[in-house]
């Protein structure tokens, strides 16, 4: 029927096909080897063993915050409230954890206080048809408020807490020195776990599918009977239940909290995503590639004061590399996009 | 059929938009087995009519049964579990995703590990298939189709579910006569089956053809529920537009083909004009007081033609000479100020300015051109839209509200009241009495002819081969992104001898085959 | 000014490798004090690398911190956001053997092996700033006053630390009609005031006890414009040129310094400890208070840095 | 004929509810209730005769706000274009330091005020180009120049919190912030014509209703021949030149510029603002007169807090619920509550004689 002769599209070769979608993910690992090859050009440190070990304990907060924004934002949305959640869950869980609650009791607990903040940021949005944007920077301002009305004291972990056995380091190399030890701790296992989630919720379950739609046209969604509300529902419940999951992870590894900690890392998770190739009007986007949004983001700040860049400038240059790398990810999108 | 239970009930439904009624009072009843026509111009209240039914609008007052039962829907989903299937009169998917998730969101295939993609796109092939899209494969992304298979993709996804009430709103307003034949084929075979098909078209051809009974619906009001076979056409264009069908303006007759005295220039002149993977290098020129009509199937680029013609893709070969004159059309802006306008036939994506009122849409062309720190003046603004609204007939006749909330031909009628306040010397016309009523379709002709008596070359680009024979003066004649022939449309033209045309040509070497 | 080229180890050039976690410019003290210190260890011939923060986050020092030891740096300087968290960083630094001192801030440390990576804490003291202006009220209003204190965003260990030493002595018949946070910022002072000024316009406040100098400069202001001059007090700590002359002026009243020019000891320590000698645990930087007559001779002599 | 004017009446009230205009001068006068509650003489004005101008709480109230209402006119229009500029806070701190510094090097007052607004146009253009000639995702290049503006500001003045109050000549400067027309704070005052003048610009040419179409939909805009990429640039450049004239008010208040606190958060109340103020995040339609009240309540609630002496502690928290109460009240869910009910009263009666 159709004239389909000249259109026919090839059917796809088995096994991997380039998706043009998936030319800024792809950009990102690029440009991840690229860094690290340079800074162990110029710097000689960055494919030590202990490095590469610091970079993923150090950040498994970052990556489990980044696999909560890319939710939000495929729909369009944001969570601005990650970081003042990972603040108040903080406050509390130290609070309880030196009143002696038990610690499997206490994540629990940090965990539904997440769970309550997300509740409150989707019926915000979906009965009173608030902007993501800003229900979310209500809830951020609202945790950030009552985690300083708790506590504005650095709150640390009794002894011998049981949260520690979230930070205590495994060592696979171990050598005598420690910065070519190659190590891990139960935070990355975490991290790794949640970004295994991230993946199989955002590509083998039908709510996944009803983000990326909604992403793509809220009202189209809606029309074809998506489950519109209740996927928005999902989805801001579950950054923020992530966001608290980030919280454990983040004490457990310093064993320490207040209700400053956090400033500025929604911003950090937004950054990691769209490095990661996630646009962020919705629609477009893989949780792997906020992974290592987040990977890059984490080696900005070594590299900048490795370069000696003086101290007026950081911010600038850290600016100056962002944009360098989403300016090259378009040029690289436009190039993949004609050659198609 | 009557001896039957109704599956659906629809009594007394009214529904009020802020400064409308949008229908007052409407009865609808459709049986298992039938297949039932809601008709009425533009505006009548028809996509309302259905949205009240899927749950999509809120009724003021009525009552609606779903087999038996008393329903009030709370959304699409509500509806989707009844047994309701839905496509709606703009297309409504996802251009993010890929063509077969269009088709299988959320009735993905599951497996042990969440969703099953291989059965999931094997099943979308198997649907896009009925719809006789199967050269398309599932991967494909919906953005890279066009707005016509879009529309086919839409009906594969209405037949996932199990549905047994099946809702097409305007499904035939972008399809070819091939596609709209293998559309019935497939909606008799799912009537057949027991299913209730709700339908909604313009063309009373098809209405003839493929329905059993009409409900009449004419300014939110009821008006008749009647059988198709009873119901000559007179009879029921008169109940339409409650005037008799003698006072409808026809035009029937071929337009006289108007000659080109030796040595005229043309307004445009375009030689090798192409884009590479859009549309292979082509001449055409365009008279002053001309209709060129565009004739092709789905997918021959002719859109692509006329978008080249007004600038809105760039062209990277051809010359493009505009009253003698060289000209570089490298934006839509650049066109305007070189008086050639064109409207698109993507109305929703790139012709409404949807939250603008109709105000606003129709003057916002025009303001271009003048730029943005010459405001028309008042008077003048008011002036030109009371003409523009009054010669198309734009219903409701309230400039201040919004035009994505007027129904889907009243705002074809806009887009055109736009152009034309652009004092355009070529109007390029993509597909501009698509979804539109018949009378209004009439008027929309005439009006066609009448510029092209004032002066104004037109580019008719259209899927129905009978308006564009009928309006034009020459026939481009595309397929698969070639310009395969240029036919001088005289009296011993018809759309046969275009159908054989296409049919017969060898696209790469331009001879018949 | 800072930094080089090298981190790993000691450079070929044979200089020391030194990592300085920081703060990062903040204006006032805080600028004062970094530069000063990466003045003092190149001065020093050390080759130093300097890493600020952002937003007062904690995390990116520890991120630092943790790559410094991956660098296998010969010595950290530690200018921490928060007083607690470091005892895993510490713990990787002590089995690295790399000695760390704490500057400005100390840390509190729990576990025993992560104590033994710190050598030395060198710095000003804040409570016993907070100490000199509540004995500047009660020195000044013997028969008691009413007043406001404004402080720094709320939480921050300095602020408890100002506040902590400002209760320790403040005379019972001393009153602070209300504490607010006007964040560090000049410009919050000065809304924040006259709101408070409207406020407490009856309860004829008479003293102003701003926790840094920014805050009193926007405090003064207020006041003047409220047409108090000189009948507020307003004490405030960090002594920067700006608010000595201010002092001078009569804007203000009183000013704790709170020294941030302490590089050369810390450069000295540093070096001393790597040369083998013995370090001082505790070294506390003094500090001086001033009033009209005291800043005039400071500002006269023109030796301060900041 | 009663009748008639019954039911105007009743779509006039019905209009008035459903306005966001409605209710953020509700929830404004809700807080100064509140706040003279708690102060009694919160709403008492007097003659300062050491400033020339009227004093009291309202009026240091007002002075504060007008760099809201700069900042978030300008962000009305970016938001307008479906855009956002989280860098408007940064760009205050750049342009009050480019002021600051200029001044303090003994640079003539009148000059460092150019250089200061030619500073934030620079930034807001680059930001501008950025967006619409690369094609770069708003949101991500306006946090790009937010953390890079910051650092600029510290560039400018080494790291310093530079302080021009004590350089002569810096008295027009100091007015501006500081400075009374006819007893009302001389910033508000400039920052109302500002905003009228930009009404007028937007409303009086067709600039206004360029920019919503392609905040609408940008390819049909192009369509029609305008030139969204233009627009784009157009709209950046403004915010950047407005947030420039905020940061020489927040600054010139205390002559004094701080790196780090300077503008600091103020993105966040612009976008208040405007949302309050009834424009979309999602662009679109804009309302500049319902962002200038959200302005000014955001200014209100801050004074709102100091009033009640609300804790250090506690005022995100008193912020978060005060915004979320108003933005609940815009709901449309909450106006048509009574409306829904009835409807649905009257339809259950109905499906009950349909099934009887
Ligand atoms: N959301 C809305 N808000 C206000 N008025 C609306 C809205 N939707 C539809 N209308 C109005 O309701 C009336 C009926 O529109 P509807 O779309 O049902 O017409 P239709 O019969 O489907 O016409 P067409 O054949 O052009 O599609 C029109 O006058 C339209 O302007
Ligand atoms: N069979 C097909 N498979 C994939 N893409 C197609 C197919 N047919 C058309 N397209 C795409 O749809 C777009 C629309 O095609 P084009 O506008 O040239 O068609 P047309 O001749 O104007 O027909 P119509 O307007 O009736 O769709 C083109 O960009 C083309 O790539
Ligand atoms: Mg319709
Ligand atoms: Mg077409």
């Amino acid at each position: 029927m159709t004239t389909a002769t000249a259109n026919k599209v090839k059917a796809p070769k088995k096994g991997f096909k380039l998706d043009r979608q998936m030319i800024p993910t792809l950009a990102a690992v690029v440009i991840f080897i690229l860094m690290i090859i340079m800074g162990q050009a110029l710097f000689g440190t960055y494919i030590r063993l202990g490095f590469i070990s610091s970079l993923f304990i150090d950040h498994a907060y970052l990556i489990i915050l980044a696999v909560a924004m890319t939710l939000p934002i495929l729909t369009g949305g944001i969570d601005l409230s990650v970081g003042a959640i990972v603040a108040i869950t903080a406050v509390v869980g130290l609070k309880l954890a030196n009143a002696g609650v038990p610690a499997f009791l206490v994540m629990i607990i940090m965990l539904l206080i997440g769970a309550v903040f997300g509740l409150l940021a989707g019926t915000l949005i979906e009965e009173f048809n608030m902007q993501p944007f800003i229900a979310t920077l209500s809830t951020m301002f609202l945790a950030r408020g009552l985690a300083s009305i708790i506590s504005t004291d650095s709150l640390t972990f009794p002894q011998g807490n049981d949260f520690s056995f979230i930070s205590n380091v495994i060592k696979i190399i171990d050598n005598p020195k420690i910065s070519n030890d190659l190590s891990f701790n139960v935070g990355v296992i975490i991290a790794l776990v949640v970004v295994v989630f991230g993946y199989v919720f955002l590509h083998h379950t039908r709510t996944g599918r009803t983000i990326y739609a909604i992403g793509g046209s809220r009202s189209s969604a809606e029309l074809m009977g998506l489950p519109v509300k209740r996927t928005q529902y999902i989805i801001y419940l579950t950054s923020a239940t992530l966001a608290a999951l980030a919280s454990i992870v983040y004490t457990a590894n310093i064993g320490s909290a207040k209700n400053t900690v956090g400033v500025g890392w929604e911003l950090d998770a937004v950054a990691s995503v769209v490095i990661g190739g996630t646009i962020i009007t919705g629609g477009f986007g893989y949780v792997l590639g906020s992974v290592l949004g987040s990977l890059v983001r984490s080696i900005l700040d070594p590299l900048t004061s490795d370069f000696g860049v003086p101290a007026e400038w950081t911010t600038i240059v850290i600016g100056l590399m962002i944009l360098v790398f989403v300016v090259l990810q378009r040029a690289v999108m436009a190039v993949g996009g004609d050659k198609k | 059929m009557t001896d039957k239970n109704p599956i659906v009930v629809m009594k007394g439904i009214t529904i009020e938009f802020p400064g409308v009624k949008a229908l007052d009072g409407v009865d609808l009843t459709l049986y298992p087995g039938e297949v039932h026509a809601l008709m009425g111009e533009n505006g009548a209240g028809k996509s309302t009519m259905i949205k009240a039914l899927t749950g999509v609008y809120k009724i003021n007052a009525g009552s609606i049964m779903v087999d038996g039962k008393p329903q009030q829907f709370n959304g699409t989903l509500d509806a989707q579990n009844a047994g309701i299937a839905t496509v709606y009169q703009e297309v409504n998917l996802c251009t993010n995703l890929s063509v077969g998730e269009n088709v299988m969101l959320g009735h993905e295939k599951r497996g042990p590990f969440g969703i099953d993609w291989k059965k999931t796109h094997e099943a979308a092939k198997k649907y896009l298939a009925q719809m006789g899209l199967e050269s398309i494969d599932p991967h494909t992304p919906l953005s890279s189709i066009s707005i016509a298979m879009q529309q086919l993709v839409a009906i594969a996804r209405a037949m996932v579910i199990n549905a047994k009430v099946l809702i097409l709103d305007e499904p035939t307003s972008s399809l070819d006569a091939n596609e709209v034949r293998d559309l019935f084929a497939i909606m008799r075979k799912v009537r057949d089956s027991g299913v209730a098909i709700l339908f909604v078209s313009h063309f009373l051809d098809q209405i003839y053809e493929i329905t059993d009974r009409l409900t009449i619906l004419r300014n939110g009001q009821f008006i008749k529920e009647v059988m198709t076979k009873d119901t000559p056409r007179d009879e029921l264009i008169g109940m339409m537009i409650g005037k008799s069908a003698a006072e409808l303006s026809q035009i029937g007759a071929k337009k006289a083909r108007r000659e080109i005295t030796p040595g005229e220039k043309p307004i445009v002149d375009v030689k090798g004009l192409g884009k590479k993977g859009t549309i292979n290098p082509v001449d055409v020129d365009i008279y002053k007081g001309e209709v060129v009509g565009f004739a092709g199937l789905l997918g021959s680029g002719r859109t692509e033609l006329g978008r080249l013609l007004y600038g809105a893709d760039k062209p990277d070969s051809g010359t493009y000479t505009l009253n003698g004159k060289k000209v570089n059309i490298s934006d839509p802006y650049t066109a305007l100020k070189n008086k050639i306008a064109y409207s698109t036939e993507n109305r929703r994506d790139e012709g409404i300015i949807g939250d603008l009122t109709v105000r606003q849409n129709i003057l916002i062309a025009l303001q271009a051109t003048r730029g943005m720190f010459k405001p028309i003046p008042k008077k003048e603004a008011d002036a030109i839209v009371d003409k523009y609204m009054k010669e198309l007939n734009v219903r409701p006749a309230d400039p201040d509200r919004p035009v994505k909330n007027l129904s889907g031909g009243n705002q074809q009628k806009v887009l055109i009241g736009r152009w034309l306040a652009t004092h355009p010397e070529l109007l390029i016309l993509d597909e501009p009495t698509r979804g539109i009523d018949i009378g209004a379709k009439a008027e929309i002709q005439q009006v066609v002819l009448d510029l092209a008596s004032q002066g104004m070359g037109v580019v008719f680009i259209s899927s129905e081969l009978e308006e564009v024979v009928r309006l034009s003066d020459d026939i481009e004649v595309l397929k698969d992104r070639h310009k395969i022939a240029e036919i001088e449309n005289d009296d011993t033209v018809s759309q046969a001898t275009i159908v054989e045309t296409i049919a017969n040509t060898n696209v790469n070497t331009g001879k018949e085959a | 000014a800072c930094g080089s080229s090298n981190a790993g180890g000691s450079s070929d050039s044979g200089k020391k490798t030194v990592g300085f976690v920081a703060v990062g410019p903040e204006g006032g003290f805080r600028t004062a004090n970094e530069k000063d210190i990466q003045k003092a260890f190149e001065d020093a011939g050390f080759d130093l690398t300097y890493s600020p923060t952002q937003n007062n986050d904690q995390q990116k020092q520890i991120q630092a911190f943790n790559k410094f030891v991956n660098d296998e740096v010969d010595a950290i300087i530690l200018s921490s956001t928060e007083d607690s968290g470091w005892d895993d960083s510490l713990k990787k630094a002590a089995e690295a053997e790399i000695p760390v001192f704490t500057v400005d801030r100390n840390v509190d440390v729990k576990d025993a092996e992560a104590k033994k990576a710190i050598v030395a804490h060198i710095g000003p003291s804040n409570v016993w700033c907070g100490e000199q202006a509540a004995e500047f009220v009660n020195k000044n209003f013997p028969d008691g006053a009413n007043g406001f204190i404004l402080e720094g965003p709320a939480g921050l260990s300095v602020v408890k630390d100002r506040g902590t030493g400002w209760d320790n002595k403040v005379a019972s018949n001393v009153k602070v009609l209300e504490s607010q946070s006007a964040n560090w910022s000049t410009d919050e002072a000065k809304t924040v005031t006259a709101g408070l000024l409207d406020k407490y316009k009856s309860d004829n406040p008479q003293f102003i006890f701003a926790q840094n100098d920014e805050m009193g400069l926007g405090a003064a202001q207020a006041v003047d414009a409220a047409g108090l001059k000189g009948k507020v007090k307003i004490i405030t700590i960090d002594g920067t040129k700006n608010a000595l002359q201010a002092l001078v002026d009569g804007d203000l009243s009183y000013v704790i310094e709170y020294n941030p020019i302490f590089g050369k000891e810390t450069a000295q320590a540093v070096k001393d400890y790597l040369d083998g000698k013995t370090v001082e645990k505790d070294i506390e930087i003094e500090s001086k208070t001033f009033e009209a007559a005291s800043a005039k001779e400071a500002l006269d002599n023109n030796t301060r840095a900041y | 004929m009663a009748e008639k004017a019954k039911a105007e009446g009743n779509n006039f009230v019905k209009k008035l509810l459903s306005s966001n205009l409605t209710w953020s001068i509700v929830a404004f006068i809700l807080l100064v209730i509140i706040c003279t509650i708690f102060q009694h003489d919160f709403l008492a004005l007097s003659w300062n005769s050491n400033t020339g101008g009227l004093a009291g709480p309202l009026i240091t109230m007002l002075q504060e706000s007008a760099r809201y209402l700069m900042i978030a006119t300008g962000m009305t229009l970016v938001i307008s274009t479906a855009g956002i500029d989280l860098s408007v806070g940064s760009v205050m701190a750049v342009a009050g330091a480019a002021a600051m510094q200029t001044l303090s090097n003994g640079m003539n007052v009148w000059l460092s005020i150019l250089i200061a607004l030619a500073v934030g146009l620079a930034i807001g253009c680059v930001n501008g180009a950025l967006v619409s000639f690369l094609g770069l995702q708003p949101f991500i290049t306006t946090l790009i120049m937010m953390l890079a503006g910051r650092g600029m500001a510290k560039v400018i003045t080494s790291g310093e919190n530079t302080d021009a109050s004590a350089v002569a000549g810096n008295e027009p400067l100091k007015w501006f912030a500081n400075g009374f027309i006819l007893g009302i704070p001389a910033n508000f005052v400039i920052a109302v014509i500002i905003v009228i003048l930009v009404g007028l610009l937007c409303r009086k040419t067709a600039m206004g209703m360029m920019i919503e179409a392609v905040g609408i939909n940008q390819e049909a805009s192009r369509m029609t021949g305008i030139k969204p990429k233009k627009i784009l640039f157009l709209v950046y450049a403004i915010s950047g030149f407005l947030a420039a004239i905020a940061g020489l008010f927040a600054t010139a208040s205390v002559m004094r510029v701080d790196v780090v606190k300077t503008g600091q958060d103020l993105e966040m109340y612009a976008i208040l603002a405007v949302v309050i103020g009834g424009t979309s995040l999602l662009g679109g339609k804009f309302s500049l007169a319902g962002s200038a009240v959200g302005a000014v309540i955001i200014a209100m609630i801050r004074k709102t807090i100091i009033t009640l002496g609300v804790n250090a502690e506690a005022t995100p928290a008193f912020f978060a619920v005060v915004v979320i109460v108003i933005c609940v009240m815009q709901a449309p869910k909450i106006h048509n509550l009574s409306a829904n009910m009835k409807r649905k009263r009257a339809l259950k009666a109905q499906a009950k004689a349909v099934a009887a």
